[in-house]
């Protein structure tokens, strides 16, 4: 027997639980957008689809979104509020995210909900004033911070540097270079988010590769980018196209597991970072470290934190965008000053794969 | 001599010990606001202040709007603004919009608890134990007058909210904004409490009649700007339901009722609340209608669909002493047969006349119940304080015909205990239970089950639906306590039924 | 029986329970539930012999109950083992 | 192995549908009284579901809960890839019935009558005692409805799926509308079910609050003389139950008719008369049938419920 034959699963709270695509239903976004908004709310760009509860008339009562495997922008009109619907809600991204072959999620939204979502199977990581990041998993950071340990390395002094890399530059290896030669050791981190211009894989290959030619050996160790450590979880601002100069990257999450998980499990004491000339996001990421890592009263260790000098070629300090911009002109050999042999061989190799000139 | 004077032989010996006349009193009420200011004050501090309310004493409030009441966590701030501490919070029930009331306790503005129940997260806070200086005593509504009467609880000041007086203190519950309706619980508090303060919405000419509580009883009125939130009051334990389990429940409840031996031309009747209880009453109309048999009263908590057979012509009076829903509430004042009962005059104990006395049948709910039929509805079987003993040892006490209603199985915590967790009700008040898996008779009620069984209703016994339900959910853990008592459980008589030990966490 | 990817079974409504695994080299089990003061030593028990009749050693097993009876636990263990380990069940022995 | 009673002696008026995926239902739905319940591995259940749904159909059919309960288990169709495992997973678990959905003709009977076979041979079930309930949705399995009915001796019982059946007619299927265009279909199995000495169930009524519209529909199926009617929410049964229950009059006169066949039997008279009219063996057996349907229906006759 196919087709409907009218088999009801009974609705007891009265409303019908569907789906807007946030790609091709405006109208449906734009309801999402006005209900957001009335729980003082904004509708992340980043968002593929919100499950959504309607009552019988079709008007909208609850929204919950999922960008990637980040499910944020909850709202809901006050008289549903309660678990009874957040759960039918949750249900339904939890299907959608594994049609599409992601189970292993990531709830970002205001410490209020926080309740609610423990009891939909989530548990937190992390918690500020304005908002609190958790998974839906109560082994995802722990075995992911058991495997880090693994790879601890003796020292008193031990850093760590999270690189975007996107490319890696002498810049970037003047920072490692800096950072190490003040440790025991050294971890080097690297953003595995897939939304910058070079893939995650290639600007970790570039980064072991450029830094193998300062013989470091074991005493600089090189860690693939996870969802704990600048991803579209833990700094999605970092990934939003906000370049505007925000008052706080709201990096709070992704600083505070970094203090209370990562550096722990490498026994990390100091963390390194470049000044930041260009990008508002970073410099105010920077800001925001010194209070998290340093001063706020957490349950984990402080951290130092260093602000190395920008290295500068031709009277101006190296960066990935000024990289990127040279390669966008086809100027080669300025870019050629300001980037290490093997990020130069691979830009090289973009810009005339065949014939070298 | 002005007229009055030389009239009195002052030597008289029949006049010995009497006081002569010296002249009329000058007169306050020439002066209208002098009439008025006698009582209206201008703010809660004012009328703390004049009410003399000091350290350790009792201040009472009524629960008429359940989940909407705004008056009691206003008071406690203004009284803790004015350093007064160590107070008894006697309200006649506490619901789950009181948990700000932790924060009060644990800054010692109040250290004793009087109420009928408790939910949320107060209850669960205090349940946990560690935070009250003494437990909280535990009352039914009948319990809680007989324990005014008896002076054990005697509140200084009683906080009424009421949605509008006139400047006399003449009060209704069915007049102004905020209606919720009867004001039976408020009434034994107007009675007993030394100094009354009406917290109003709204001042309206006198006189205000007619009038529930009445101006021989006020002492302050102060205006504010909300008390209650009636919107708020059928929230939970009184929604009619759609859920086919509770549905079925209810017809099988009312098979009990009309074939219990009291269904008969001039019956009573109360119907409790919560969803199954609720819906017995619809179910009743049908049959009272088929059978032509009329219900002479019903008391207890009125809801819209009890007015409903009343306006039908199928239920003569209703005695309310507290309404559920705003049905009820406007029904008060439309319906010459829907009266006000105070609590004392619905189940105290110490009152010269109570209805539950007169009571034939009586529908009530459970948490849980015991193999002896012991019927617990103040803790959950995880050791949490979350219900309200309210009318149902009075009413178990008075009625014939005691029916409680309740699913067999709660999301897979059983209904039927060994032994409940907290006793409220006696087994020997209870003669019926209706779940949803079957229908059993307490062995001391023989006469009821004949007549059910002669009525084709299919009886089975409480121990085969326990272990109905331990088949289908196993053996649920006894819930662990500590020795802290954080609860004393007053039978209506004042004696202590049981305890209510803190959960180990 | 090996758990070789992610896997769920199971939804978070009332009277079901969400089990997800993960592959690993230990066996971790978690459960919260919704009646645990009530019956959460049981069911953490029917959630090992489950694993034991499934033959599973090793796998991170996290249980989120919601008052589910036994039989709805088993079948949403077995379920998310199933398709962690990609493998069809035997009936007999389930 | 849980002993199976034969169908003529169960009430069959009520078989309410619960989804084979949702836990709550399962847990449940047996309070409700209705005749059969049948879990539903087909289309209420979607594809993402159809492994967990069957371990979940699987491992209730084992549990106290539904022991002693008869519970009829709708496989997916033979033509797709869910019919072997369910089939498995259902006999494995000693169902007492199973529902095929799209049952063209009598080959696919004896096809799942010979799966039993071997099923109940492997997991250890008596041999021939799951029963079969065909469902017939289309043109060819109306036409063919007698040689399916009488396609095994697991037969129990032969029903017929509106919407599939109505497009299969180029028409549709609008349970509110007047039911035309089902009559023959309802007619043609009907007749195969007595034909088979199995039972008849019509079609399901989906809106749930339409209980007008329920009713008229039931006193259709009531008067062509069906035996019951799928269910999809537990709120229809009570109102299927009290149109299928006989009246009053008709049980004091189905008492009068066996007692006046006991005492011919006991004075050894070939012919049983009552009221000056002859009763023959139709008239009796129909008698039986009231009186066990009022037994079930709580029918109050004089002097109580015998």
């Amino acid at each position: 027997m196919s087709g409907a034959d009218g088999l009801e699963t009974a609705v007891e709270d009265g409303c019908a639980i569907g789906l807007v695509d946030a790609a091709r239903d405006a109208r449906g976004l734009e309801q999402v957008r006005g209900l957001l908004k009335a729980s003082g709310l904004g509708l992340d760009a980043d968002v593929e689809l919100f499950a959504t509860a309607r009552d019988a008339s079709g008007r909208l009562l609850a929204c919950l979104g999922l960008a990637g495997d980040v499910v944020k922008c909850a709202a809901s009109a006050p008289e549903v509020r309660g678990e009874g619907v957040t759960a039918r809600l949750m249900q339904r991204i939890l299907d959608e995210a594994s049609d599409r072959g992601r189970t292993h999620l990531f709830a970002f939204t205001r410490p209020g909900n926080r309740a609610i979502l423990e009891g939909l199977g989530f548990h937190a990581l992390a918690v500020t004033d304005d908002a609190v990041l958790l998974e839906n998993t109560p082994f995802g950071l722990s075995s992911y911070v058991a495997g880090l340990a693994r790879l601890r390395r003796p020292g008193r002094r031990i850093g760590g540097v999270v690189l975007n890399a996107n490319p890696f530059t002498l810049g970037h290896r003047y920072l490692v270079e800096r950072a190490a030669s003040e440790c025991d050791a050294l971890h080097v981190f690297v953003v595995g988010e897939d939304a910058s211009a070079f893939d995650a894989a290639t600007r970790l290959r570039l980064v072991r590769e450029g830094i193998a030619g300062l013989d470091l050996g074991e005493q600089v160790v090189v860690h693939p980018g996870s969802r704990y450590i600048v991803s579209r979880a833990t700094f999605p601002n970092y990934f939003l196209a906000r370049e505007d100069a925000r008052a706080s990257a709201a990096a709070g999450l992704d600083l505070q597991l970094f203090r209370t998980a990562i550096a722990p499990a490498l026994g990390i004491t100091d963390r390194f970072v470049g000044t930041e000339p260009l990008s508002p996001v970073t410099a105010a990421y920077n800001a925001e470290m010194r209070w998290w890592l340093a001063e706020a009263p957490l349950d984990a260790p402080p951290i130092a934190v260093h602000e190395v000098a920008r290295l500068e070629v031709d009277g101006e300090a190296v960066s990935a965008s000024r990289v990127r911009q040279g390669l966008a002109s086809g100027d080669l050999d300025a870019v050629a000053r300001l980037v290490p042999g093997p990020t130069l061989a691979h830009l090289r190799s973009l810009v005339s794969p065949g014939h070298r000139r | 001599m002005s007229g009055w004077q030389g009239r009195v032989p002052t030597d008289a010996v029949e006049l010995a010990g009497l006081v002569p006349f010296a002249g009329p009193a000058p007169s306050t009420q020439a002066d209208k606001d002098a009439r008025r200011a006698r009582k209206v004050v201008g703010s809660l501090t004012e009328a703390i202040s004049r009410s003399g309310l000091g350290d350790g004493d009792t201040i009472s409030f009524h629960h008429h709007f359940r989940e909407g009441d705004l008056l009691i966590l206003q008071v406690l701030a203004e009284v803790e603004a004015l350093g007064i501490r160590g107070l008894t919070l006697a309200s006649s029930s506490l619901n789950a919009c009181h948990g700000d009331v932790v924060g009060y306790i644990e800054r010692g503005v109040v250290s004793r608890i009087y109420t009928s129940g408790m939910r949320g997260t107060l209850a669960a806070r205090i349940s946990r134990g560690g935070l009250l200086p003494h437990p909280v005593q535990v009352h039914s509504h009948g319990g809680r007058a007989a324990l005014m009467a008896s002076g054990e609880l005697r509140p200084k000041v009683a906080f009424l909210g009421v949605s509008a007086c006139d400047e006399f203190g003449n009060a209704n519950g069915t007049s102004g904004a905020s209606r919720c309706g009867s004001l039976g619980y408020a009434l034994v508090d107007a009675m007993f409490a030394e100094t009354v303060v009406l917290v109003t919405e709204q001042v309206v000419a006198f006189p205000n009649t007619p009038a529930v509580i009445r101006q021989n009883r006020v002492d302050l009125i102060v205006v504010v700007e909300r008390v209650g939130d009636p919107s708020r009051i059928n929230v939970g334990a009184t929604r009619t339901t759609t859920n086919p389990r509770d549905l079925l429940i209810a017809r099988r409840a009312t098979d009990v009722v009309e074939h219990g031996g009291f269904f008969v031309d001039g019956f009573s009747i109360q119907t409790g609340s919560g969803g199954a209880a609720t819906a017995v009453t619809d179910y009743l109309g049908e049959r009272m209608e088929r059978r032509g048999v009329k219900a002479g009263w019903a008391l207890g908590g009125i809801t819209g669909s009890m007015v409903a057979l009343h306006e039908r012509g199928l239920v003569g009076r209703l005695l309310d002493v507290q309404s559920f829903d705003l049905v009820a509430a406007s029904s008060l004042e439309r319906n010459p047969g829907h009266t006000i009962v105070s609590a004392s005059e619905y189940a105290s104990p110490a009152a010269k006349a109570a209805c539950v006395d007169e009571l034939d049948v009586v529908i009530l709910s459970a948490l849980e119940i015991d193999l002896d039929y012991n019927v617990n509805v103040l803790t959950g079987s995880d050791g949490l304080m979350m219900g309200a003993s309210g009318g149902h040892c009075d009413t178990a006490a008075g009625a014939k015909l005691v029916v409680v209603v309740a699913p067999l199985i709660r999301t897979r915590i059983p209904t039927i205990v060994e032994r409940v967790t907290t006793l409220i009700t006696p087994g020997s008040n209870v003669d019926v239970l209706v779940t949803d898996y079957g229908v059993c008779v307490n062995p001391r009620r023989p006469a009821v089950a004949e007549r059910l069984a002669a009525a084709g209703i299919k009886v089975t016994t409480i121990e085969a639906l326990f272990a109905r339900a331990l088949e289908i959910c196993g053996r649920p853990r006894a819930v662990e306590t500590t020795d802290e008592i954080v609860g004393v459980v007053r039978y209506r008589d004042g004696s202590v039924i049981d305890v209510v030990r803190a959960v180990a966490s | 029986m090996r758990i070789e990817v992610d896997a769920v079974a199971g939804t978070l409504e009332s009277s079901d329970a969400l089990v997800r695994v993960s592959p690993a080299e230990e066996l971790r089990i978690e459960v919260t539930s919704t009646v645990e003061a009530q019956f959460g030593a049981e069911i953490r028990r029917t959630v090992a012999e489950q694993l034991d009749r499934l033959g599973v050693t090793e796998g991170l097993i996290s249980v989120q109950d919601k008052g589910a009876l036994d039989f709805v636990i088993r079948a949403r263990v077995q379920g998310a083992v199933l398709r962690g380990a990609q493998a069809r069940p035997d009936w007999r022995k389930l | 192995m849980k002993a199976k009673k034969s169908p003529a002696e169960r009430p069959s008026r009520s078989m309410l549908f619960v989804p084979g995926s949702n836990a709550a239902w399962l847990s449940t739905v047996q309070v409700y009284g209705a005749d059969y319940v049948m879990f539903d591995l087909e289309d209420s259940v979607s594809v993402r579901e159809k492994d967990t749904a069957r371990l979940l159909v699987h491992e209730a059919l084992k549990s106290p809960v539904w022991a002693g309960v008869p519970v009829v288990v709708r496989v997916n169709a033979i033509n797709t890839p869910f019919f072997r495992d369910d089939l498995e997973a259902v006999v494995s678990a000693g169902v007492a019935i199973v529902r095929l959905p799209m049952v063209t003709d009598a080959q696919m009977i004896r096809h799942l009558d010979a799966e039993l076979g071997v099923l109940e041979g492997k997991y250890g079930s008596v041999p021939g005692t799951t029963r079969i309930l065909a469902a017939v949705e289309s043109a060819s399995g109306v036409v063919n409805a007698v040689a399916i009915a009488t396609a095994s001796p697991r037969m129990m019982g032969i029903a017929l799926a509106a919407y599939d059946y109505a497009m299969d007619m180029h028409t549709t299927h609008d349970a509110a509308a007047d039911e035309s265009q089902l009559f023959f279909a309802r007619c043609a199995i009907l007749h195969a079910a007595r034909v088979a000495k199995i039972h008849c169930y019509d079609v399901i009524y989906a809106d749930v609050n339409d209980t007008e519209g329920f009713l008229r529909e039931v006193a259709v199926i009531k008067k062509l003389g069906f035996d019951g009617k799928s269910l999809v929410n537990p709120r229809q049964i009570e109102p299927l139950h009290n149109a299928f229950a006989p009246t009053p009059e008709e049980v004091e006169r189905a008492h009068r008719v066996v007692a006046a066949a006991a005492e011919a039997e006991k004075v050894g008279m070939g012919v049983v008369a009552l009221d000056g009219k002859m009763i023959d063996a139709p008239i009796i057996a129909a008698a039986h049938r009231t009186i066990r349907l009022a037994q079930v229906s709580g029918v109050q006759v004089a002097g109580g419920v015998r």
